[in-house]
């Protein structure tokens, strides 16, 4: 038996041992998830054993150092561990912006002391972490940002306004980028961390055109942030942003590669709707589209498993994937009629296909807007003048 | 006809506008419905306010009380309706409904109209029973019971179904689902037994029922039109429907349009107005284009049909399926424009979103039109 | 009888003594047309005794002062002759650039010797101008034209290149924008009237993707031009070619509406063709979109007429004009299936759906691409900055 | 299989791009055959310079000389020939033409494959009997006669057709034009009796020719495959030439694309390179992303062709409805971009524009492929 042979028969074996019953299905929502954090009301018994045994092993971050609480598994391992986790179904058990952006962030650019001392919580799923980053003035245009840390000497004061901050009224802490240096654009911006209970923050939540969302706008009133809760150099913060930004659009494209492309058509007809000859031609076009851009992110995995993607390449991938998700919802309301047009009956399961739609009209700004996104294109990959 | 007002119509078009940007607005009644959750969905002063200005009577006959007006003049109307998002009872009364009265007896008109003109009496029209539009198809069963009928059946997402004084009903009296003939239009009072509303609210707030009828007991007198013959008379209600819907659209992709443009001059991003950039300059206006044309689709096909002319079935449609797809690219573009703003229910960009939906999908959408126009084309 | 009743009449009673039978046929071709000039070959001895009665009563220009070779007529009096005409089909006595160009600019910009020198001969077809606009580096950027006018005292010796100057090699003289002051961009262009005949002006025809082409490239190599051969103010050719320019828009435009909207699916329906599903769609779609842009044809058209529409709203119907006959040849092309890739045989009229479908991809870049007028709807409609 | 080359068909690419960068030329074939009014369409030189690079046996089993690879390897010629715009025979002749003699007695391959291998021979596929692609659609009668058969009827725009020195053809042998059962595959010689040519050029300058057979006589040994029995392998024969134009028409794409990108980082219109606009940056860059979605769609297809995979049918459709759709928005774009000068002959982009029509129509085109996505499917 090979190593990882050996490796898998382990883990196949802790898991059987492990992993609740209840932790075997699917999440059907993101209140469904396990998120953790000081204020965390676990939906379950089986939910909090599951992410304590996890965390235990660390298995909630498997390739971070066991030093920072992670397994210290490599990257094959990892695999295992996804493959046999996904052959029982079993759920992540732990979703945290600490994992997915934080860590990352402080795995590159922290001090060892920053890394003891905040990977553990994050990786234990004892503090909950939300990301400052957008402003009213400042979406597309992130570096314009104003949220300003005015120099204390040995803390800065911070006052400013964020927005799309998610779940900002749940979380415990947030990293947070901050102008400290009004002089310099790019190289005048840090990247803070600080407890969302210090005072002087308080946040209100956004409601979409979908209704209800895990969105706020998080204001900073005089907030004091001491010294060494910085994360790279002071006004280097624009160097950690990039580096997560690029991340995050990687992780937003892979997430839609991910999934197994299915026909729309198909999926209609199995839900008992007869299609309008002139919707049938435009849900064929659409498949035809949705199945090639289903071998172009295996592709695109590949490419970029293996090193071979362009670096920019994310960029093309969230463009053509949103936009394609937004045509299928618009197809998938043209095709329930009226029964998709309700918006809070039980029918229709408190409005699901007309609140999905509308929120999947979000997926072309959150992240990079397409916008941007074709901006990327036209001046890193088509190498176009003056982009 | 010239395809411009006439000083008339260019007059009406301005007192509309002047007394739906006051009364009409977003804010004071959309966002007010919708917000204390309104079992309406619109306001019955704003209604009986149409009613003092006498737009509840535009394709009312003078001699019957009204204005006597046609389908330009409705328009006019529904395009400001459109453009304030106004959750009104005008298209489904004052023109569907007022077309199936006027082809109703003097006993029907006595007892609905005054209501209709004064602004104290709502109508819904019942004619689709699956959840896409298709007027041929009628199933709802009206059984000769002694001197009158006995109902049967369902209506889907009739659209200020329950809060309708008078539904105007699609029933089968004889024949097959899809036959042409055999179909007849009844008058449905609101407190006769049998009817239950299912209430439902759209993703645009509108309010909507699926109407159970359980041997609802009618007597002859409520039949509108021919007994078995009611055909022609749905085919015109339809039409008004479909046309005035059209206006309505042009209306709601004016508005969007109008707001995004104003967002694109005043938001900065990049030291630049967003405005300035010009892949999104090309693609507003290459929208303003889209927009012009629905505009002059809808027009076309009101003067047509109130000329009588038999081409106007087929521009009807194809007014219907332009102002859908001109409205629904004003929306998608207007929240993308927008931004991430643009998603939040605090703007409004996104209540046109959810209003062109509804209408769009009200009396056949763009597919169905687009079908339409290649079946009256013969092919 | 009203006063236009009796002309009506006698109008009536002229054309048909006049009006040849071979004259009242439809213009199947550009070279079926009478297009006049010093070395024209007339088609038929029709074709010249039609022509040359309507100039002798002012009738191939019906609405210029009759000292100029028109008629005098009024807009009403020419109303009434192009139904008269169109009753029964006669053609067109006379095409010409100098009517539709020339005569337009002369009439508004020209003196009073000019207009008695240069416009009878355009009105009884003795001297064919063509338009000397585009050079190879000036498309779009028509004002960074750099023909040269050298000022030689009495003259002006021009040195440059034109292209798209359509029949170049079949005209008499040339209405040319040339710069006759290299310091001032807007104000350094003279529009110049000159003799093809002259020396130093060659020409050469420009084959197009779909084949043989009326337009030419055209080379100016020292040629003189009196300095008397000016329309309009030395450097201020520009405010010609604007007026010009407006006019040709109008006249693209309002071409487009005159024809009566036909359904694109019947048409094919009657050819016999039989449509795939999803091509029926696409076709029913686009049925959609040109019935509706009959209608705004025409309501643009009622709108100029009286004086209603937005001067730049002739931008917009060049662009949405222009666009759907493109998609229509597209559709056109998939319907014929390979029947229409024929290029040269005799059952496909010499490729005549092949070629036709290709010119028509000239009609979004030729009198100002797609792109330019989507520039002035925002600018001077939309009133979008920096535009 | 992960969907990148490995280093075998990376080095396969770069030989066949430098090859056909130096040889395979619009200069130097498409306009030098289209100008010397060539009745081939195409150069005899350079289909003998493929062969003795092995291109002609990429499909070829090694033991019966050729390489032995599979659809991939093919598609790599393949879209250096639609970048160069090349005019060949290869498609028909060693990815289509090859799919059939894998089928054939070893007396057909020992009568055929030679000449494929060494250049000195062509073939073609007579298929189609309309103006629109429909295999299912077998009228051409091949009576028995004999121990061979006569055939009678015709074909429709076979590409290379005459040039061909035996032609595969689909015949009906028994049952109705639309049976999948008796239907089969003859691989007819040039020169036998009652076969009529008549030569047209294409719009991108490739000879094809309908094609009539007057009770032509073929004997018994001239079947591929079964009597009778022929669909499975003409669905090999589809699949292959539909997957491998494909890869023509990505080859096609990329190379307008190239050319268009080029123009627009040299080209100057109001003291800005054109390539500045971002509005002609953003087509650009949308363009950019369907190409490469094309691409990634013809590697899948012609990867699960070469496993042998059922769901190879379906993502041959997707492949060619995308490859036809980007391409034909890389041309449309392409001529545009380029202006004026882009519609006349002096310049390339026309040429893309050309081929693209041909090849998007060439074994389906895209509404048809769309149309098999969705019977696929299901619905």
């Amino acid at each position: 038996m090979s190593e990882l042979d050996a490796f898998r028969h382990e883990i196949r074996s802790w898991l059987e041992e492990n992993c609740p019953a209840e932790m075997r299905r699917p999440v059907t929502s993101e209140s469904d998830a396990c998120w953790g954090g000081r204020n965390y009301t676990f939906q379950s018994e089986a939910q909090r054993q599951w992410m304590e045994r996890c965390a235990a092993r660390g298995f909630t971050v498997p390739m971070w150092p066991t030093e920072y609480g992670g397994a210290g598994l490599s990257a094959e391992q990892a695999k295992v561990l996804r493959e046999e986790m996904a052959r029982i179904n079993a759920r992540s058990p732990l979703s945290s912006f600490g994992i997915w952006m934080l860590g990352p962030a402080l795995l590159h650019f922290g001090t060892h002391e920053q890394k003891l001392h905040y990977l553990q919580p994050i990786a234990r799923g004892e503090i909950r972490w939300c990301q400052g980053y957008s402003e009213p003035g400042s979406g597309s245009d992130l570096v314009s940002l104003q949220t300003f840390g005015e120099d204390r000497g040995d803390h800065w004061v911070v006052n400013g306004q964020k927005i799309w901050t998610s779940y900002a009224d749940k979380a415990d802490w947030i990293f947070c980028l901050v102008r400290t240096d009004k002089a310099n654009k790019y190289q005048g911006i840090s990247f803070l961390l600080f407890d969302m209970a210090s005072e002087g923050v308080t946040t209100r939540p956004i409601r979409l055109i979908s209704g209800a969302s895990p969105f706020c706008e998080t204001f900073f009133d005089n907030v004091k942030v001491p010294k060494d809760q910085i994360v790279g150099e002071v006004n280097r913060g624009w160097d950690v942003a990039k580096y997560l930004l690029g991340h995050e659009r990687e992780m937003i494209s892979a997430t839609g590669g991910g999934e197994r492309a299915t026909s729309l058509g198909a999926e209609l007809t199995r839900q008992g709707i007869e299609l309008d000859p002139v919707l049938r031609a435009q849900v064929a076009l659409y498949d035809v589209d949705a199945l090639a851009f289903a071998a172009m992110s295996e592709k695109f995995s590949d490419e970029a498993r293996s090193g071979r993607a362009h670096p920019a390449q994310p960029n093309m991938m969230k463009y053509a994937g949103t936009e394609l998700n937004k045509r299928k919802h618009e197809l998938t309301m043209m095709a329930g009629g009226t029964a998709a047009l309700e918006w809070e009956s039980e029918a229709s399961g408190g409005g699901a296909r007309s609140r999905g739609w509308l929120r999947t009209k979000a997926n072309s700004i959150e992240g990079g807007t397409s916008e941007i996104m074709l901006n990327v294109i036209a001046k890193r990959i088509l190498d176009l003048p003056g982009a | 006809m010239p395809l411009y007002h006439t000083d008339d119509q260019a007059m009406l078009a301005d007192t509309v506008r002047t007394f739906m940007a006051e009364q009409g607005g977003i804010k004071s009644q959309l966002r007010h419905w919708r917000d204390t959750e309104c079992p309406d969905g619109f306001g019955h002063g704003l209604w009986r306010q149409f009613a003092e200005l006498g737009l509840n009577g535009i394709l009312v006959p003078e001699a019957d009380g009204g204005l006597g007006m046609g389908h330009v003049e409705a328009g006019i109307v529904l395009a400001e309706i459109g453009r304030n998002l106004t959750p009104s009872p005008f298209l489904t009364t004052a023109v569907m409904g007022a077309t199936a009265l006027a082809a109703a007896s003097d006993e029907l008109k006595g007892r609905w109209l005054p209501g209709v003109l004064d602004g104290n009496a709502v109508l819904a029209v019942a004619i689709d029973e699956g959840t896409k539009h298709d007027p041929q198809r009628i199933a709802l069963k009206a059984e000769r019971a002694g001197k009158g009928f006995r109902l049967s059946g369902t209506k889907s997402c009739v659209i200020h179904g329950a809060s309708a004084d008078c539904l105007i009903v699609a029933a089968r009296t004889s024949g097959d689902d899809r036959d042409a003939d055999g179909m007849t239009l009844l008058a449905v009072p609101k407190d006769v037994a049998g009817v239950r509303h299912d209430r439902i609210r759209l993703v645009d707030s509108a309010m909507a029922s699926h109407v159970t009828f359980d041997n609802v007991e009618l007597d002859g007198s409520a039949v509108i039109g021919a007994v078995d013959g009611g055909r022609e008379v749905l085919n015109r209600i339809v039409a008004a429907g479909r046309v005035g819907v059209s206006s309505e659209l042009v209306g709601v992709a004016s508005g969007a349009f109008g707001i995004t443009t104003a967002y694109l001059q005043t938001r900065k991003q990049f030291d630049r107005l967003i405005g300035e950039f010009q892949a999104l300059q090309h693609r507003a206006a290459h929208l303003y284009s889209e927009i012009e044309i629905a505009h002059a689709a809808a027009y076309k096909a009101q003067q047509l049909l109130d000329a009588g002319s038999p081409d106007a079935e087929l521009m009807v449609s194809v007014a219907k399926a332009k102002a859908s797809s001109a409205a629904n690219l004003a929306v998608r573009e207007g929240v993308q424009m927008h931004g991430g703003v643009g998603m939040t229910d605090e703007f409004d960009i996104g209540l046109y979103m959810k209003r062109e939906r509804a209408l769009t999908e009200f009396m056949g959408d763009g597919n169905y039109h687009a079908g339409r126009v290649a079946e009256l084309s013969g092919y």
